[in-house]
């Protein structure tokens, strides 16, 4: 009847106890939402805490949407975007190559030894200036071919959050497989849930793609193992 | 002093014509007894409605002494 | 009218409040209010999906198609909607309804109508930016200008926040000796938008409902006496009597408000919490701003920096002399905002003996975040 | 309403002012009176600061009069004329902002229907042609289009009189107000005829000069609104201060006219409140 996360007493699996603040830019429909909510309840199943929260303006498809998830073994308090971030999704190349985004450069921020995880076919061709910080910063970053794994995988694009999920799984183990699909199971199990009306819209569509929502949780977990393996590190 | 409507008994049908056409509530009242109006004059505002409504010219407006 | 009735237990404000055992769910801001609303025992709740949008009052539709409300529609707009809520509370009715930045001006000349007419109306103002430039974003500007429209005032800093003092708020408004509509604020898509663990009541069971009988002022609904002079007082009669009316009835609204100081007390634990207060720099902030500061405190704390955190829960009515006597002897008061105007500064320098140490930084505005590093940089500077 | 709860307590009687004893020992509460009984009766309207000659107060004593259940009737005004005599009404009165009071009446008749499901309790927004035409014309056609059972009185005075003057939506076009120094653009506000479109199930014009029509017509209004849905009435209101007429020439400047046509009297009924009208007067 209602949309409920009901907190799960079990202990921390003890991946990752230490705080972690993900920045997730993507483009609005992509699912960048909705990614971040699944993260942070399979997080906060795992008896962690988790704040997450989305910025987007009042544009809609394509345009900029980011959105932000904090999770620690101890209590939560900043809120709001995430100005310095250990891990950086991006969802779309357009994030870098056309600039749709709020934070500009899109690493800017991002902190020593940082992740960045970029959903591309091949690798993009980063200006020398965005190199040279790259490294200065150590950050380490990741491509993974998300779009078309949801295309393979699911036969469709409403899946390439499903992906890049996997890919940030498979980097920082950030949470276990088995909170994930939980995770995923509360998140379209229920008969409604509304996070935005177009996300109900879009929610609407993701469903009507699969007979029973057990099949899309399957399909899309098939999604997220695939993205694991597919998640390559590329030198700067 | 003040200017107020007046009725000429003697002239009031008591078709309660002027009732219907005065502006201001509980002014002319209908006396069942007689069958005529009477008027509040404290209350009148002297807008002549009822004077020209009335007819069998039974009203006029007259200046009262009273305070 | 909802198909189907749901069967909840009514239960004292207390045991709802404060007994019932609490359940964690991890749900937004917006979600936050349809929780509370599910166990205000509302009659009525008013829409309009205004931009700025948060999804609070379609949620609380979804709860009167399962039957939680009894009537609910989306009005025309901003101003239909809080003049159709007043008919409603003026009806006897226990009434809700939400809106913010944009929106709440639009509908403004209404809440002084709502608190000179007595009406103990619940509203949520989700605080985003005004025009112009355009702005949806978060920024805590409309707080300046509502604080004195004779509303109580009250600022959530987190989800929870906004869960508890909507749902007590229904009880501080319609206490006989207080009855005045209260506002609850909570900034736009950092409260409304984020997803955080919140522990809530069980659903089955609500408030007792409104009695308007217990109203200082009569019901509009011709069972109580027909006076001459109604709900809305002493209006158009140009005479000393009714400017008298006029000056003691606002006076008195102002007093309604000062009145529920108990209440508050009694129902949130007081106007203010604080942390620290012996420490010599005191950060003083309402709304997420507070939170900003408790990351900020956590930081200075590892770098060996006392400071206290003295969290602000209402603004109307102000807790000017807990402010006055929290400050008293500091080094430093810093007080971050999410608004240009500062109008939280002002309103503490308005009440600290000396209000040259009131540090009115750091703001941000027009949708920025506040790194605690912002925050942090002003205790550094102060602690020297 | 009971009637006994507006009884004076023993002992009172004195104190009380003499309108409210009147009001309790001839007031029209329970007892069925109309426009044909006025002047036998304490009326529901006290002594009001409207001008003299005032179409409007003569309008709103009538209406008081033709309300079939004046016990159960809340009004909703605005700001305007009207509003000045809203303190000397003695129903419940409600005066709110400028133009908000079909939203106001809405939130009030849906509250009135939780709270008393057994019970019939009639609301009745009222206000002026500045009000219901001009600022607060969204909110009243928005009442009608979603159906909302409650009766709009319009007293249309074909200007702003409370403020001076100005030309309002309603003002026959070609006139001289303020604000239309070289005479109003445009023609009249269709008003009836939107009300019909909007779902008015009884939209109707009248003048005070034919008072048991207008006795007629806010009957029926009142009581196609408890059953059906929204009703209109439009009311002709000379306003002798700012067309600057004698007023003692009201009631012939509303005859004039009627006569040449610039105010028609009308009646736009649904088949439905036709059906109902029917079954009314075979009840009678």
């Amino acid at each position: 009847m209602n949309q409920k996360t009901v907190i799960n007493k079990k202990t921390s699996n003890g991946v990752n106890r230490k705080s972690i603040s993900i920045r997730m830019s993507g483009l609005g429909g992509q699912g960048v939402i909705t990614a971040a909510h699944i993260i942070g309840g399979a997080a906060v199943l795992d008896g962690k805490f988790s704040t997450v929260n989305p910025f987007f303006g009042a544009e809609k498809r394509l345009a900029p949407a980011e959105s932000y998830v904090r999770i620690s073994g101890k209590n939560i308090y900043e809120r709001g975007e995430i100005v310095y971030p250990d891990v950086i999704m991006v969802f779309h190349p357009h994030v870098i190559t056309m600039g749709k985004s709020y934070t500009m450069p899109f690493y800017d921020g991002l902190k020593s030894n940082g992740i960045v995880i970029i959903n591309a076919e091949t690798e993009l061709d980063f200006t020398a200036e965005d190199k040279r910080n790259l490294s200065k910063i150590k950050a380490n970053v990741f491509y993974v071919p998300a779009t078309s794994i949801a295309l393979d995988v699911a036969k469709t694009e409403l899946s390439v959050n499903m992906a890049m999920m996997g890919a940030l799984v498979g980097v920082t183990k950030i949470v276990s497989m088995g909170d994930l699909k939980e995770s995923l199971r509360e998140r379209f199990g229920k008969k409604k849930f509304i996070a935005s009306a177009t996300t109900a819209a879009l929610d609407d569509a993701m469903k009507s793609k699969f007979a029973k929502t057990e099949q899309l949780i399957e399909k899309n977990m098939d999604v997220v193992k695939k993205a694991v393996d597919m998640v390559k590190k590329t030198a700067i | 002093m003040y200017f107020a409507a007046k009725v000429d008994k003697e002239k009031c049908n008591g078709c309660k014509l002027c009732i219907l056409s005065c502006p201001e509530p509980n002014v002319i009242k209908f006396n069942k007894d007689d069958k005529k109006v009477v008027i509040d004059a404290k209350r009148c505002k002297n807008c002549e409605l009822c004077v020209v409504g009335c007819p069998s010219k039974a009203i006029e407006i007259v200046l009262l002494q009273d305070s | 009218m909802a198909d189907k009735a749901i069967q909840q237990k009514i239960v004292e404000p207390e045991e709802l409040f404060f007994k019932a055992k609490r359940e964690k769910q991890f749900i937004t801001g917006s979600e936050a209010v349809k929780e509370s609303i599910k166990r205000a025992n509302v009659d009525m709740a008013i829409s309009y999906p205004i931009t700025p949008q948060s999804e609070s009052m379609h949620l609380v539709g979804d709860i009167y198609a399962q039957g939680y409300v009894k009537d609910y529609y989306r009005g025309e707009n901003e101003l239909g909607v809080m003049s159709a809520v007043a008919g409603a509370s003026m009806g006897g009715v226990r009434v809700f309804t939400a809106t913010g930045g944009q929106g709440a001006l639009r509908a403004f000349e209404m809440f002084p109508t709502w608190a000179g007419a007595r009406l103990p109306i619940v509203c949520a103002f989700f605080c985003r930016g005004l025009n112009s430039p355009l702005t949806i974003q978060p920024d805590t500007i409309e707080i300046g200008l509502l604080l004195d429209t004779g509303m109580l005032v009250l600022h959530a800093e987190t989800a929870q926040d906004l869960y508890d003092m909507i749902l007590k708020s229904f009880i501080i408004a319609e206490e006989p000796d207080v009855h005045l509509p209260v506002a609850v604020f909570a900034d736009g898509f950092f409260v409304t938008h984020t997803r955080e663990i919140v522990e809530i009541a069980p659903e089955d069971i609500k408030l007792p409902p409104y009695n308007p009988y217990k109203a200082p002022v009569p019901v509009m609904d011709m069972e109580t006496p027909p006076v001459r002079q109604m709900r809305d007082p002493f209006v158009m009669k140009s005479n000393y009597v009714s400017y008298a009316c006029h000056a003691s009835w606002q006076q008195e609204v102002r007093a309604a408000a000062e009145r529920a100081r108990k209440h508050i007390n009694k129902y949130l634990g007081g106007l203010l919490e604080t942390g620290n207060e012996d420490a010599e720099i005191l950060i003083m902030a309402s709304g997420t701003a507070v939170s900003q500061s408790r990351a900020a405190i956590i930081r200075a704390e590892a770098e060996g920096l006392k400071v206290g955190l003295v969290k602000l829960k209402s603004l109307r009515p102000f807790p000017k002399d807990e402010i006055k006597a929290l400050a008293k002897g500091k080094k430093a008061v810093i007080v971050p905002e999410f608004n240009i105007t500062g109008w939280l500064a002002r309103e503490i320098k308005s009440v600290v003996e000396d209000n040259s140490k009131v540090i009115g930084a750091p703001r941000v505005y027009g949708g920025m975040t506040m790194p605690p590093k912002l925050i942090l940089e002003e205790i550094r500077r102060c602690s020297k | 309403m009971n009637n006994k709860i507006y009884k004076i307590s023993p002992g009172f009687e004195k104190i009380m002012p003499k309108d409210y004893r009147d009001l309790v020992n001839d007031g029209p509460f329970d007892k069925k009176l109309g426009v044909k009984d006025l002047g036998t009766f304490k009326e529901l309207i006290e002594e009001h600061p409207l001008c003299a000659g005032c179409g409007l107060a003569l309008s709103k004593r009538l209406i008081l009069a033709s309300l079939p259940s004046p016990e159960n009737t809340v009004i909703v005004g605005t700001t305007g004329c009207s509003s000045l005599s809203f303190a000397q009404v003695a129903i419940h009165n409600i005066h709110s902002i400028f133009g908000n009071q079909n939203a106001l009446a809405t939130g009030l008749k849906r509250a009135l229907e939780i709270r008393f499901p057994d019970k019939t309790k009639d609301v009745v927004a009222m206000g002026g042609d500045g009000a219901i035409g001009d600022i607060g014309l969204g909110m009243v056609m928005h009442s009608w289009f979603r159906g909302e059972k409650f009766t709009t009185i319009m007293f249309d005075n074909e200007a702003y009189a409370n403020t001076g003057g100005q030309e309002s939506g309603m003002s026959q076009k070609g006139a001289v107000l303020n604000m239309a120094p070289t005479g109003k653009k445009y023609d009249k506000l269709p008003l009836p005829e939107i009300a019909r479109a909007a779902g008015c199930v009884y939209s109707a014009v009248v003048t005070p000069a034919r008072p048991k029509r207008l006795e007629k017509m806010v009957r029926r209004a009142v009581l196609l609104a408890r059953e059906l849905g929204p009703t209109y009435i439009q009311i002709y209101c000379p306003c002798p201060t700012n067309y600057k007429f004698k007023p003692s020439e009201s009631l012939k400047r509303t005859k004039d006219m009627e006569k040449s046509g610039a105010y028609q009297i009308k009646e736009y009924i649904s088949p439905a409140a036709e059906e109902l009208i029917k079954k009314f007067e075979e009840e009678k």
